[in-house]
C-alpha cells in the first residue's frame, strides 16, 4: 500500500524531482514537474492530515531502522496541519510562479529556479514532518539554502545584498539550532525527539539542558525573525522574486514557529519552559515589541513590499504572543494565525507580483491611481489588507479573536488592550494603499500598466477567497489548530 | 417563501441589485431602475415578515458555523424588524431622490456610488436582523467599510480627509472597544446570542458590568456618543443621499439600535436596572445631547447644523435606553423611526436647496421659501418634527422617553430633554424664519425654481410621512411594546 | 603552466593515481575508512588538477560542463532512486534490507549504490564549484 | 571533573567566540565568511569530542578490539561539513556577483551605494 509511505512521500517527491528537472535543463518541464510534485504533496498531506486529526500519531521508520536508533518521520496533528499548509502554499505559487518567474527571472535559470524552489519545498516539509533533532536541522539547512539561492535572483542588485545578509543570519541562527541539539544528544544520548523528551526529566536542571534551551531559542527566533531578530527579513521579502516573497512569506517563518512549538512543547515541556523559566514573559515582551515598532516602522516604508514585510514582522509578534500564554487558546491562537497569516501574506505578496511584473519596485510615488489600471489586483490588496487588521469575515478575525480571548482567560486586560491597538496600526498602512491607489489620478507610468496575466491572477485571487472563507467557516482551520494545541499540551503534561 | 427564506432573501437581493447595477453600468437609466426595483422588492420581503413579527413569531435561520460554537445567524425580533421596515422603506424614497440629485449635480462614478448604496443597505439590513453579537459585528463592520467610498465620494483632498476621520474613529473605536467587549462577553458568558432579559444577568460583577457597558457604548461610534462623535461631522461630505439615507438614517441608526438592543438583550433592562456603575451612562448621554445642540446652534453650514443636530438626536435613543423603564425603552425604539423620517426629510431639503440655488449656508437662505415652496415647507414640517410638536412624529417618541424619565424618577433626564426641546427650536425655526420672512438679499443670483421634480416627490413623501407616523404610531408602537415587555 | 616539464610530467603520472586512489577509497568503504565523499573529492581533485596544470579549456574538453551538471542531478537521483527500490520492493524509504534476499547482502548492495550516488555527485558538485569560481575570473579580464 | 578536564569544551567556546566575533566586526564579506566557517568549526568540535573515547579505536570492527568511539558523532559532523562547505561555497558566489555589481567588497561602501541602504531600519 502506497498509503503507508505518506510520511515520506511528500519530502521525497520534490527531493526526486529536484535532479530531474537539472537533466532536464527546460523551464516548461521543470514548471510542471513542480507543479505536479506540490499537488500530490498537498494531496499526501491532506491524506496525512485526515488520518491523525483525532490526535493519533502516524510514525514512519526510514531505511527500516526503528525508531530510537533510526530517523523517524513522525506526523501527529500538529506537523500534519503544518504539511497542509505549506503545500498548499507552494501548490498556489507554483501556478503564479509560471508568468512571474517568465518575467523576473533570466530565461536560462528558469530551470535552476524550479529546482530550488522544490528544494525548499521538500526542506520546509522535511523539517515538518522529520521526528529526529539532526534530520531537522539537515532539512533547515536544505531549505534555506535554496531560499538564499532564490532570493538572490531578483532583479535588483540589493537581493544580492540582501541573500548575504539572510545567509549570514540565517546560518548563525542554524548553527545555535545545532549547538542546541548537539548539547541535548550530549545529555541524553538520543537525537530522537520523542525519546529525548522521555529521557530529559532525569536532567532537565543541569546547565547544558538550559544552555540548549537558550541556543534553541534564539537560534530558532533567528530562523522566525521574532523582533529583534528580524533584520534580515525587510530585504529579503523586498528584493526577492515575487514567487519567492509570497513563497517565503507564507511558509519559511511559518515553519520556524513550528520547531520552537515542538522544542518548547515536545521536548522540553512547558513545565520546564513556561513554569520554571520566565520564557513567557520574555517571549511577551518580545511580541509585544514587534507587534508595535514593527508595525509602526511599516507605516513610514515608501516601498510596498518593505512596508508588507515589516507587517510580517510585527504579525510573527502575534503569534508569538499566542505561543506565550502558554494556554490550550493561546496556542489555538498562534497556530490558527500562523495558517491565516500565511493566506493573506501568500495574497498580498502573490498581488503586488502582478505589479512589480511590470513596475519592478513598488514605490507609493510609482502607484497612484493603480486602482484604475488594475482594479482586480488592488481590490484583493484592500480584501487582504482588511484581513491583516482583523475585519470580521476574514482569516485576521479569527486568529484575534482566539488572541484576544487567550488574553482575557489569562486575566490581562491590558494585553487585549495592546492587542486590538496594535491592529489600529494596520489600519494606518493598509489605508496608505487604499488611498494612493483610489484617490490619485493615475501618471503616466501608471495609466500603460495592465492586468498582471490570467493564471496569476487567478492564484492570487484563490489565496485571498481564501482569506473570506476561512474567515466566514473557520471551524476546519479553528478544529485543526485546537487538536494541535490539545497535541501540544497533551504530550507536555 | 417560509420565513427563513424571505429572511435570507433580504439579505441577498440588496447585494444581488449591487452585482446587477455594477452590470449595468453602461446603461444609466436601466442601472437606475435597478435600484429602484431593488429597493422596492427588499422593502416588500421586509414588510412581509411584519405581521409574523407583531403576532409574536421570532424568524430564525443559522446560515454557517464561523468558529466553534459562534455561529451566522440572523433573528427578526420586534426592534431590527423596526429598524429594517425603516431603513429599506426610505430607501425606495432616497432612491428616487438620489436619481434626481446625482443627475441634477452631474456627479462622477454613480455606478460606484450606487452599489456602495446598495451594499450599504444590505449591510444595515444585517445589523437589524443580526442573531447575535458575531453577526453583529460583522455586519456593522462591513457598514463602516463599504460606506467609506460613498463618504470620500469626490475623492477631493478634503473628502480623504474626511474619511480618514470617518474610518479611523468607526473602525477604531469597534476594533479596540467593541469587539474587546463582545469576547469578554462570550468569555464571561459563553454564548452571544441575544436573549430577552439578557446573558449577562447573575453573577457579574457591578464594575465589570460598568466596564462593558462603556466599551459597549464608546465602542459602537456609530452611535455618536461624544466624545466619539467626530466621524458624522465629517462625513458631511458626501453627497446628499448619502448624508441623508446613511448618516441619518441607516448608518447612525445602525449605532442607536445596536445600542439599544444590547442593553436589553444583552445586559438586560432588569439585570442591570439597580447597578451604581450603570448610573453615568444617562448623564454622559445628555451631556451629549446639550453639547451638541449648541454647537449645532453656532453652525453656519446647513448640513453640519444637521450633522450636530443628528449627534444630539442620537443620544436620546441612548439616553433613553439607559434610564432603563419600559417606558424610555419603547421611546427609544420609536424614535428611531421618528427621527429617521424628520431628518432624513430635512437633508433631503438641504440637498435641493444645494442643487437648485448652490447655498449651503444658512445665512444665505433669506427667502428662499418663496422660490422652494414645497422644499421649504417639507423642511419645516421636518424641522417641528425633530421640536416634538404634534402632529409630526417625533412628537410621540419624545413624549414616551419623558415619560420615561419621569418614570425612573431622573430628574437630570428631565431637565436635559426640556432644554434640548428648546435648543431644538432654537436652531431650526430661524431657519424656517429666514427662508419665509426675510427678504431675500438683492445679489442677482437667486434666478432658481424648485430642483428637480424626482427631489422634491421624494422630500414631499417623507415629510407627508413625518406627518402620517403620528396618526399610523400604532405598529411602531406594538412592536415597541414588544421589545420592552422582552 | 604547461611549460613547466616537471609538473607536466608529473601530473601525468599523478592524475592516473589519484582516479585509482579515489576509486579504492571508495570501495574499500564498505570494510574501513572511506566512501562516496571522500572519494568524490579526490576524483574532483585530480581534475582540479589537471586543469591547473593544463589550464581550463583542456579540463572542459575532458569532463565538459553539461556532464559536470548532470552528475550533479545524478548522483542525486541514483541516491533517492536507491531509497524508493526499497519503497517498491515492499519495505520503507531508504531500505536496503529488502534489495537482496539476504538482509545483509542487501544492506552490502544499497550501501554500495548509495555511496556511488554520492561519489557521482560530490564529485559533481566539486566541479562545479571550481568552474564556476574559475570561468568567472576568465569572462571578467575579457 | 575539573576545569581543566573539560579542555574540549573551553576550546569549543574559544573558536565559537572568535568565530563569531569575526562575523560581527568584520566588515569584508569575505572575512564574515571566514568567521562563520570558523564558528561551524566549534559545532564539529562539540559534537566529536565527547564521542572520543579515551583507548577505543575506531569504530570499525576488527579482532582484538573491545571498546569502540562512538561513530555516531562523526557521521553526522560529516552531514554538518557538507552543509558548512554548502553554506561556504554559496556564501562566496555571493560575493563574487556583490563584488560584480558593486566593485566593493566592504559592507559599508555597498550599503553606501544603495539611496536606501538595506539592512539598515530608520
Amino acid at each position: 500500500m502506497i498509503s503507508q509511505h505518506y510520511p515520506v512521500l511528500h519530502v521525497v517527491l520534490p527531493l526526486i524531482a529536484a535532479p530531474v528537472m537539472v537533466l532536464a535543463r527546460h523551464g516548461g518541464i521543470a514548471w510542471l514537474l513542480a507543479t505536479a510534485v506540490s499537488w500530490s504533496s498537498l494531496a499526501v498531506s491532506v491524506a496525512l492530515f485526515a488520518q491523525v486529526a483525532d490526535g493519533s500519531v502516524v510514525s514512519y521508520a526510514i531505511g527500516n531502522w526503528a525508531p530510537p536508533w533510526g530517523i523517524e518521520y513522525r506526523i501527529d496533528s500538529v506537523n500534519a496541519f503544518l504539511l497542509v499548509l505549506v503545500s498548499l502554499i507552494a501548490s498556489v505559487v507554483a501556478i503564479y510562479s509560471r508568468e512571474s518567474v517568465a518575467a523576473e527571472v533570466p530565461r536560462e535559470q528558469h530551470y535552476l529556479f524550479y529546482t530550488m524552489y522544490v528544494l525548499c519545498l521538500a526542506g520546509l516539509l522535511g523539517i515538518a514532518a522529520t521526528g529526529d533533532g539532526f534530520n531537522l536541522f539537515v532539512f533547515l539547512e536544505i531549505s534555506s539554502l535554496s531560499s538564499y539561492v532564490l532570493i538572490a535572483l531578483g532583479r535588483d542588485r540589493r537581493a544580492l545584498m540582501a541573500s548575504y545578509q539572510y545567509l549570514i543570519m540565517g546560518t548563525i541562527g542554524a548553527t545555535f539550532i545545532v549547538i542546541g541539539v548537539g548539547l541535548l544528544f550530549l545529555m541524553t544520548g538520543t537525537l530522537n525527539l520523542a525519546d529525548m523528551a522521555a529521557r530529559l526529566p532525569g536532567v532537565t536542571e543541569t546547565r547544558p539542558v538550559l544552555a540548549a534551551l537558550a541556543f534553541l531559542t534564539v537560534g530558532i527566533c533567528l530562523k522566525l525573525a521574532l523582533f529583534p531578530l528580524h533584520l534580515w527579513l525587510p530585504n529579503a521579502y523586498a528584493y526577492a522574486p515575487s514567487a519567492v516573497t509570497a513563497f517565503l512569506a507564507a511558509t519559511a517563518t511559518k515553519v520556524s514557529v513550528y520547531v520552537l512549538l515542538r522544542f518548547y512543547y515536545t521536548v522540553f515541556g512547558e513545565s520546564v519552559v513556561f513554569a520554571a523559566l520566565p520564557m513567557g514573559g520574555i517571549l511577551l515582551a518580545l511580541s509585544l515589541a514587534a507587534m508595535f515598532i514593527a508595525s509602526t516602522i511599516a507605516i513610514f516604508q515608501d516601498d510596498v513590499k518593505r512596508l508588507f514585510a515589516y507587517s510580517s514582522v510585527a504579525q510573527i509578534g502575534y503569534i508569538t504572543l499566542g505561543i506565550s500564554f502558554d494556554s490550550a487558546t493561546g496556542l489555538t491562537a498562534a497556530i490558527v494565525h500562523l495558517f491565516n497569516h500565511a493566506l493573506t501574506k501568500g495574497a498580498l505578496f502573490m498581488l503586488l507580483g502582478g505589479v512589480a511584473l511590470h513596475l519592478g519596485r513598488i514605490r507609493f510615488r510609482d502607484i497612484g491611481g493603480l486602482a484604475r489600471v488594475m482594479p482586480l489586483t488592488s481590490f484583493g490588496v484592500v480584501l487582504a489588507g482588511l484581513s491583516l487588521i482583523g475585519v470580521p469575515g476574514t482569516v485576521g478575525f479569527v486568529s484575534k479573536w482566539y488572541l484576544v480571548l487567550a488574553a482575557l482567560e489569562a486575566g490581562a486586560g491590558w494585553l487585549a488592550a495592546l492587542i486590538v491597538l496594535s491592529s489600529l496600526l494596520a489600519v494606518v498602512y493598509v489605508w496608505r494603499f487604499v488611498e494612493v491607489a483610489y484617490f490619485r489620478e493615475p501618471s503616466e507610468a501608471v495609466s500603460r500598466l495592465k492586468e498582471a496575466p490570467p493564471s496569476m491572477l487567478a492564484a492570487s485571487w484563490v489565496m485571498v477567497v481564501g482569506c473570506v472563507y476561512f474567515g466566514l467557516d473557520a471551524s476546519t482551520t479553528v478544529g485543526g489548530a485546537a487538536q494541535a494545541a490539545a497535541t501540544l499540551l497533551g504530550i507536555g503534561r | 417563501m417560509s420565513p427563513a427564506e424571505t429572511l435570507l432573501a433580504a439579505l441577498a437581493v440588496p447585494i444581488a441589485g449591487a452585482g446587477l447595477i455594477a452590470a449595468a453600468h453602461r446603461v444609466p437609466n436601466l442601472r437606475e431602475g435597478i435600484t429602484l426595483a431593488t429597493a422596492v422588492t427588499l422593502f416588500a420581503l421586509v414588510a412581509s415578515l411584519l405581521p409574523q413579527v407583531a403576532a409574536g413569531d421570532r424568524p430564525a435561520i443559522t446560515l454557517f458555523e464561523v468558529m466553534p460554537g459562534i455561529a451566522l445567524r440572523l433573528v427578526v425580533e420586534p426592534l431590527g424588524m423596526l429598524f429594517a421596515v425603516i431603513a429599506s422603506g426610505l430607501w425606495i424614497v432616497n432612491s428616487l431622490y438620489s436619481i434626481g440629485y446625482m443627475r441634477g449635480n452631474k456627479e462622477a462614478h454613480q455606478t460606484r456610488f450606487y452599489v456602495c448604496f446598495a451594499g450599504a443597505l444590505a449591510a444595515a439590513i444585517g445589523v437589524a436582523f443580526a442573531g447575535n453579537l458575531f453577526t453583529l459585528f460583522l455586519f456593522y463592520e462591513a457598514l463602516s467599510l463599504i460606506t467609506y467610498p460613498l463618504v470620500t465620494h469626490h475623492g477631493t483632498p478634503e473628502a480623504m480627509r474626511a474619511g480618514r476621520v470617518y474610518l479611523g474613529i468607526l473602525i477604531g473605536t469597534s476594533i479596540a472597544l467593541f469587539l474587546v467587549a463582545i469576547i469578554w462577553t462570550w468569555q464571561l458568558t459563553g454564548t452571544m446570542e441575544f436573549r430577552p432579559g439578557g446573558i449577562l444577568g447573575g453573577d457579574i460583577p457591578n464594575a465589570t458590568v460598568g466596564l462593558l457597558l462603556a466599551l459597549y457604548v464608546f465602542g459602537i461610534g456609530k452611535a455618536a456618543v461624544m466624545p466619539v462623535h467626530r466621524w458624522l461631522p465629517a462625513a458631511m461630505v458626501a453627497p446628499t443621499p448619502v448624508s441623508a439615507l446613511l448618516h441619518a438614517v441607516a448608518v447612525v441608526k445602525a449605532g442607536v439600535f445596536s445600542v439599544l438592543k444590547i442593553v436589553v438583550y444583552v445586559f438586560g433592562v432588569d439585570a442591570i436596572a439597580g447597578l451604581t456603575s450603570v448610573d453615568w451612562l444617562p448623564f454622559m448621554a445628555g451631556f451629549t445631547i446639550i453639547a451638541a445642540s449648541i454647537v449645532a446652534l453656532r453652525a453656519d453650514n446647513l448640513k453640519r447644523r444637521l450633522a450636530y443636530s443628528t449627534v444630539s438626536q442620537l443620544s436620546y435613543v441612548v439616553l433613553a435606553a439607559a434610564l432603563l423603564t419600559p417606558l424610555s425603552i419603547i421611546g427609544a425604539a420609536l424614535h428611531i423611526a421618528t427621527h429617521a423620517l424628520g431628518k432624513i426629510t430635512l437633508f433631503f431639503a438641504a440637498g435641493a436647496i444645494y442643487t437648485a440655488a448652490h447655498k449651503t449656508e444658512v445665512s444665505q437662505l433669506d427667502g428662499i421659501g418663496w422660490r422652494m415652496p414645497w422644499t421649504m415647507g417639507a423642511f419645516a414640517v421636518g424641522a417641528l418634527s425633530l421640536i416634538g410638536v404634534p402632529p409630526a412624529a417625533g412628537f410621540v417618541s419624545k413624549w414616551f422617553i419623558i415619560s420615561g424619565a419621569i418614570d425612573a424618577g431622573h430628574m437630570t433626564a428631565v431637565a436635559v430633554l426640556v432644554a434640548s426641546t428648546l435648543l431644538n427650536a432654537a436652531y431650526f425655526l430661524p431657519i424656517v424664519y429666514r427662508a419665509f420672512f426675510v427678504a431675500p438679499p438683492d445679489d442677482g443670483h437667486h434666478a432658481h425654481g424648485e430642483a428637480p421634480l424626482a427631489m422634491v416627490v421624494a422630500l414631499v413623501l417623507t415629510a407627508a410621512g413625518t406627518v402620517a407616523l403620528f396618526f399610523l404610531i400604532d405598529w411602531p408602537l406594538a412592536l415597541a411594546r414588544q421589545l420592552a415587555s422582552g | 603552466m604547461k611549460g613547466y616539464l616537471v609538473l607536466r610530467v608529473v601530473a601525468k603520472l599523478m592524475i592516473a593515481f589519484m582516479v585509482v586512489f579515489a576509486l579504492y577509497v571508495q570501495f574499500h568503504g564498505d570494510f574501513g575508512p572511506g566512501g562516496g565523499f571522500q572519494a568524490g573529492v579526490i576524483t574532483a581533485a585530480a581534475i582540479v588538477f589537471y586543469a591547473i596544470i593544463f589550464g581550463l579549456p583542456a579540463a572542459r574538453a575532458v569532463v565538459p560542463d553539461w556532464l559536470v551538471e548532470a552528475m550533479v542531478a545524478a548522483g542525486v537521483l541514483l541516491y533517492a532512486g536507491v531509497g524508493f527500490a526499497g519503497l517498491v520492493l515492499g519495505g520503507n524509504y531508504l531500505d536496503y534490507f529488502v534489495l537482496a534476499a539476504d538482509p545483509v547482502e542487501g544492506q552490502h548492495r544499497g550501501i554500495f549504490w548509495i555511496e556511488l550516488g554520492v561519489l557521482i555527485t560530490v564529485a559533481g558538485v566539486m566541479l562545479k564549484i571550481f568552474y564556476m569560481f574559475a570561468s568567472r575570473d576568465e569572462e571578467r579580464s575579457r | 571533573m575539573t576545569v581543566a578536564g573539560h579542555y574540549s569544551y573551553w576550546i569549543t567556546i574559544v573558536i565559537a567566540m572568535a568565530g563569531l566575533y569575526i562575523v560581527i566586526a568584520r566588515g569584508n564579506l569575505v572575512k564574515k565568511l571566514v568567521g562563520l566557517a570558523i564558528f561551524q568549526t566549534s559545532v564539529y568540535l562539540l559534537y566529536i569530542a565527547p564521542g572520543k573515547l579515551i583507548g577505543g579505536t575506531a569504530p570499525i570492527v576488527a579482532e582484538g578490539f573491545a571498546v569502540y568511539s562512538n561513530p555516531l558523532p562523526h557521521v553526522l559532523i560529516l552531514t554538518a561539513i557538507v552543509v558548512g562547505v554548502a553554506t561556504l561555497a554559496l556564501g562566496l558566489a555571493l560575493v563574487v556577483r556583490i563584488k560584480e555589481a558593486y566593485g566593493s567588497i566592504e559592507e559599508d561602501e555597498i550599503l553606501g551605494q544603495d539611496p536606501a541602504p538595506p539592512g539598515r531600519t530608520p
